[in-house]
């Protein structure tokens, strides 16, 4: 009866991993290749483990049910400590193994990753508003709501911050999630090797619009982005606080582009009270959702996108 | 062993050592807190290590800790009691204030 | 409960408290509870050294704090948790008058700390250290608070006790209510040995 | 206030639910009043302190709970089935993944584990009740209140949407409004008092109950993590006590503990609650090891292998659940050294665990194995659980857990070891103790179908999540839509959740079935049991247990007895026993909890003349000694 389950376990890892391109396992970049590797590495032990217990559970059923013929029934068996001491050894040295990629792994995914050119990483402050996400590149001055251009093959430095609750930003082919919070900063290095759009999201739950909180990450070759930098410094509109207050109501909003960024008047991983004071400014006020006289749509249709 | 002593003697020996003592090391305790010039790390780990040992006087000398058939078990809960104090002040401590990235700019 | 799964020998020499079954469980009991309760002033601990230098805009501690108050309620504090521990041994003793006269001057005492911390309470709310002032100020009178609480829980508790054994007299059971209530008293002032610390020469120190 | 905003309105769940609760509480009240079942449920039930009594009140109130938490599942799982599914609003959908995780860890899988320690742990080490029984009963009620209290905002109020670990600053007023994070705050801080009460009670009992002759390593398997999982809830649940106390604060008094404002810090939330949640996994399975020991030993019919390894194991797993709280925020930004050490301690617990299923497995080996439904349920554990465990290895892993956190790999993992282990272990133990509670069995080929369907059904959930998660698919989405792909794997995992509603459907008509047709048992040892819990007189055991207290000469007590042909219902002469009275107080007690906790889940009503503090609930456990 065990094996029909093992089959069944085994033919659904076939049709599942050959099937579809699963986005973890199909990096597009350093940081996200080297936790694919890892990831590998660690299924390729589980899977020895979990097949070492279901063939011995297996043999066991079979061999030991009750039934007629069976004479090697020994009740009195209790033990034996070269068995335990075997047992306790081989985990300890698979969680060895495992340990050391892991924490190298660890400290690497501090560092930048290795540019194929020797470029400074390109900084992008990336704060999430509910439910939205803001990305200001304080060196050349401009600001994208909803999206951001990266240039491939360059390391981007992205410091996370959010104006009201804790959100998490994830790009899976880029590399895995960092959060975001209210008066803290967090970093986070990304890499993208090849050109494309990443679909990027927040994946810490944030409220009720918190399904819809998607990102799109597009890198283009270099030469491409910094055109596309000069276009924005220049054609884009200019952001102003009271534009830039109204992201902080809980709506969710379009795509972005501005020509300056809201680190001019607020830094939110130093100001951790702007993003509900915008809101008081703004007299929005929270209301029970479950009462009836329910005044304010609760979620914000969506608004046109600017240029 | 404990409840012979506890019965036998009329004067009590055990408090008044106990009261002692702990005056004795929460003003030395003020005093390197006040006027010693070690580092403030010294400083922190010595006056906690004297609020130990004072706890210690305390749960010995005056709770009885050790004493009667569930000495053991008391003494244990204890023990596993200030584990987890450690784990749960300091841990919270490490990882919340040393860990992560308090990026103030200040 | 009559059961005897446990083997004691119980002797004349065995304490009062010790003597009946249900004594026994009930320290027993209370000793575990003082694990919890372990865990649970260290998380109060672990909250008010992660919050220690948020002040945001309220007024500074360093401001605030005033030495002698402090030390005199340590000294309270200290002296009552010994005179609890005489009782105890008067009672030991069996010399219930003696216990209760001791048990009064340590509740005595009790209310002298909780009068002294709730004046220092009532200075630092005037001086705009409330509640609500900041991070850690929350986590100040949380941490603060919830020892005092427990310090009139404390003395409310003696207060039935020394009525109990006022009119039942001196028996296995009021006995053992008298030494959990003297464990209670004594743990209280363990965790002011640390709140001395933690809060009060940690802001000398740093 | 008005009472719209008091009682929930204007959808249609919900107002089914309120149309329900009202027509069952009618039936309930006019079927009592016709039977004449008042006294008996007043007399033989509310106000008693028997230990069995109150373990089958645990376990019933759990089972209404797995309801409550599995139709929130079936909701949710219909919700996702398709892309851009109209079937629930986010609103609804949060609330309900909330109560859901809320439900099925406090309200449901501890009690139906303390249920089980309840009926089985006195009984295993031969004594007659638990050391307080007054304070057990108390345990049961402010448990039921919490657990009362937490359902009610659902039809209420509203139900709280932030999350069943109410992450800070999202469980704010600002950004929570309404009472519904109030009921979550108050129902589980009341809750957790019993539990607090129980851990102690459970620590004496085994500790200084034991019968004669039963030292520290003759205990029964499950009496020793019943121990270890007392000894945790004892050290976790004051951090949960404070951690609720603080964001209660926070809501209601406007303090600075994790508020965005006045210097709050929002992190200690998430911290102080794991450093809580972590040990209350533990503390939900350990138990669970329990079981599959006792049963895999009696059908099997051979001693447990490796009792020394196994006991050692365990508290090896209770210290070290209590220094691995950070890996379920790996991804805060805590800096690469607090995350490798943590990343170690937490790879570290699967040596434990690792020696626990090989014991068990050595266990089959030259046994004599029968297939009775307790043990398929065990043998379906063992598969079950190790794929949990291994995956719970690959999220230890902090840099590959920066890709698995907060999406359906991590769903699915903690669904495989709190069902394969925590579920399974309920239902097992609950057939397996079944006639020791009600003098019958449950019937063995319903039994199969039983597990057969939940099991098949619970692969089918959740084995496509786990690639669901490496898909990208984060979890608490109320939906997605169709260009992100997981519409197929989607739409497998529900078929198998409604699979599993109906195993569970199944189990509960058993229990139907069984009361009607099922043979009463006459001996008391239904399966050829090797604990002492199978040698009392009779089915059900009398109120007192055992009439002489057994003498223990090993492990297996039971069995050794059988062995030598001792007979242990034999009773040569009767000793005088006293049992504890019933009481009524702890009834009332938590009824006064309850009220004074509902009065704090709406603090916009002025109720200054007599609103009781907080702190009294806190500290109310003191007043029982």
């Amino acid at each position: 009866m065990k094996q029909s389950y093992i089959s069944m376990f085994g033919l659904l890892c076939l049709i599942l991993l050959s099937g579809c391109n699963l986005a973890v396992l199909d990096p597009q970049g350093p940081v996200a290749s080297q936790q694919k590797d890892l990831i590998w590495l660690s299924i390729v032990f589980m899977f020895i483990i979990v097949l070492i217990v279901f063939t011995l559970l297996v043999y066991f059923l079979v061999k030991y049910r009750e039934r007629k013929g069976h004479d090697d029934y020994d009740p009195d068996i209790h033990g034996n400590n070269k068995l335990e001491i075997l047992w306790t050894v081989i985990p300890i040295i698979i969680v060895t193994i495992l340990s050391f990629p892991t924490v190298i792994t660890i400290f690497n995914l501090e560092e930048a990753p290795e540019a194929e050119s020797d470029r400074e990483p390109l900084v992008i402050h990336a704060t999430s508003a509910s439910w939205k996400w803001i990305f200001s590149y304080p060196e050349e001055d401009i600001q994208t709501v909803n999206y951001v251009n990266i240039p491939v093959e360059r390391p981007v430095l992205f410091k996370l911050t959010s104006a009201d609750s804790m959100a998490s930003f994830w790009v899976p082919q880029l590399g895995g999630e960092s959060y975001s919070m209210a008066g803290m900063q967090t970093e986070l290095y990304l890499q993208a090797s090849e050109e494309g759009t990443y679909s990027g999201r927040n994946s810490n739950f944030t409220g009720e619009g918190f399904a819809d909180m998607r990102f799109d990450v597009h890198a283009i070759e270099e030469p491409q982005f910094d055109a596309w930098v000069k276009e924005i410094q220049e054609g884009a509109p200019e952001l102003t606080q009271e534009r830039y207050d109204e992201f902080m109501l809980p709506t969710h909003v379009g795509e972005y582009t501005f020509s300056n960024t809201h680190l001019d008047w607020v830094d939110h991983s130093t100001d951790a009270e702007y993003g509900l004071d915008a809101r008081e400014r703004q007299g929005y006020e929270p209301e029970n959702p479950n009462a009836s006289d329910k005044g304010t749509p609760r979620v914000g249709d969506e608004e046109g996108k600017d240029s | 062993m404990a409840e012979k002593s506890m019965s036998k003697s009329h004067f009590p020996w055990k408090h008044i050592f106990g009261y002692i003592m702990s005056i004795v090391l929460t003003a030395v305790a003020l005093l390197i807190a006040l006027y010693s010039n070690f580092a403030v790390r010294t400083i922190v780990i010595l006056i906690f290590s004297l609020a130990f040992v004072q706890a210690a006087l305390q749960l010995l000398m005056f709770m009885h800790m050790t004493e009667s058939s569930n000495g053991k078990i008391q003494a244990g809960s204890m023990l596993f009691a200030a584990f987890i104090a450690i784990v749960v002040a300091l841990g919270s401590y490490w990882v919340l204030e040393f860990g992560i990235h308090l990026n103030h700019h200040e | 409960m009559k059961f005897e799964p446990e083997e004691v020998k119980i002797s004349e020499n065995t304490p009062l408290e010790y003597q009946s079954q249900s004594g026994r469980f009930n320290i027993l009991g209370f000793w575990i509870f003082l694990g919890a309760e372990v865990a649970l002033f260290s998380t109060l601990f672990g909250t008010y050294f992660v919050l220690i230098n948020r002040t945001a805009s309220a007024v500074q501690p360093q401001e605030l704090i005033d030495l002698g108050l402090v030390l005199m309620m340590t000294l309270v504090l200290l002296t009552c948790s010994f005179t609890c521990g005489l009782a105890v041994h008067e009672m030991r003793l069996n010399q219930k008058k003696r216990m209760i006269g001791w048990l009064a001057v340590t509740i005595t005492l009790g209310a002298v700390f909780l009068g002294l911390e709730i004046y220092e309470f009532v200075h630092y709310v005037s001086e705009g250290a409330t509640l609500s002032a900041s991070a850690y100020w929350s986590s100040f009178f949380l941490l603060l608070g919830t020892h005092g609480l427990h310090v009139a829980i404390g003395i409310i508790w003696f207060i039935f006790i020394i009525i109990q054994v006022v009119m039942r007299d001196l028996n296995t059971i009021s006995a053992s209510k008298v030494f959990i209530g003297s464990l209670y008293w004594h743990f209280l002032d363990v965790v002011w040995i640390f709140i001395f610390t933690g809060v009060y020469l940690l802001r000398l120190v740093i | 206030m008005s009472w719209d905003e008091f009682i929930v309105t204007g959808d249609p769940f919900i107002l089914a639910a309120q149309i329900s609760i009202v027509i069952t509480t009618i039936v309930i009240v006019f079927g009592l009043t016709y039977f004449k079942k008042w006294g008996y449920l007043w007399n033989e039930w509310i106000t008693t302190v028997d230990h069995r009594k109150i373990g089958i009140m645990y376990i019933i109130a759990a089972i209404l709970m797995l309801f409550r938490g599995g139709v929130d599942a079936l909701m949710m799982r219909t919700q996702l089935a398709t892309p851009n599914m109209q079937f629930l609003d986010a609103q609804n959908y949060n609330e309900i993944f909330t109560t859901h995780g809320t439900i099925m860890i406090i309200f449901m899988a501890m009690p139906f584990l303390i249920g089980l320690m309840n009926v089985a742990v006195p009984l295993q080490i031969g004594a007659r009740d638990l050391a307080f029984p007054f304070l057990n009963s108390l345990s049961f009620w402010t448990f039921f209140m919490g657990a009362m209290l937490f359902n009610l905002s659902f039809v209420i109020g509203g139900s709280p949407d932030a999350g069943w670990s109410a992450y800070m600053p999202l469980a704010s007023n600002d950004l929570s409004p309404g009472p519904g994070q109030n009921f979550y705050l108050l129902g589980l801080q009341l809750s957790g008092i019993g539990t607090l009460a129980t851990g102690i009670n459970f620590i004496v009992t085994i500790l200084r109950m034991r019968t004669k002759g039963m030292t520290l390593m003759r205990m029964p398997m499950f009496t020793w993590t019943a121990l270890i999982t007392s000894v945790i809830i004892i050290f976790a649940f004051p951090i949960l006590t404070v951690a609720l106390a603080m964001q209660t604060f926070d809501r209601l008094w406007d303090t600075a503990f994790f508020t965005l404002q006045d210097g709050g810090m929002p992190m200690l939330w998430a911290n102080l609650f794991w450093l809580w949640g972590h040990p209350e996994v533990y503390i939900v399975i350990l138990p669970a090891f329990g079981i599959f020991s006792e049963i895999i030993s009696t059908f099997a019919r051979k001693r447990l292998f490796g009792y020394t390894a196994m006991v050692i194991s365990i508290v090896a797993i209770s210290g070290l659940s209590f220094v691995v709280w950070v890996h379920h925020f790996f991804t805060m930004g805590a800096g690469a050294m607090v995350n490798s050490v943590f990343s170690i301690t937490t790879m570290a617990i699967a040596v434990p665990t690792g020696v626990k299923i090989f014991n068990w497995l050595a266990t089959l080996h030259k046994g004599k194995i029968r297939f009775s439904v307790p043990m398929i349920w065990t043998l379906g554990f063992i598969p079950n659980f190790t794929i949990g465990g291994v995956t719970g290895v690959m999220l230890a892993m902090a840099a590959a857990d920066y890709q698995y956190h907060n999406t359906y790999f991590l769903v699915s993992h903690f669904h495989y070891v709190l069902i394969a282990g925590t579920v399974f272990s309920c239902f097992a133990g609950l057939i397996y103790w079944y006639p020791k509670m009600f003098g019958h069995k449950l019937n063995e080929r319903i039994g199969r179908w039983v597990f057969w369907i939940f099991m098949i059904g619970f692969n089918i959930t959740f084995f496509p999540q786990y690639f669901l998660g490496l898909d990208g698919m984060p979890r608490r989405v109320y939906t997605y839509i169709p260009e992100e792909g997981w519409f197929s794997l989607n739409f497998i995992s529900t078929i198998g959740a409604f699979m599993m509603g109906i195993g569970f459907a199944l189990l509960i008509y058993n229990i139907y079935y069984s009361f009607r047709y099922e043979q009463r048992e006459t001996t008391g040892d239904s399966w050829n049991g090797r604990t002492l819990e199978w040698s009392t007189s009779s089915a059900i055991p009398p109120h007192y247990n055992f009439a002489k207290l057994p003498k223990v000469s090993g492990q297996d007590a039971f069995w050794e007895m059988k062995q030598l042909g001792e007979d242990t219902n034999e009773i040569k002469q009767y000793e005088k026993i006293h049992m504890p009275n019933n009481s009524a107080n702890p009834f009332v007690m938590s009824v006064f909890l309850f009220i004074a906790s509902f009065e704090l889940v709406f603090p916009m009503v002025d109720y200054c003349d007599f609103r009781v503090d907080w702190n009294t609930c806190m500290y109310d456990s003191k007043v029982v000694y």
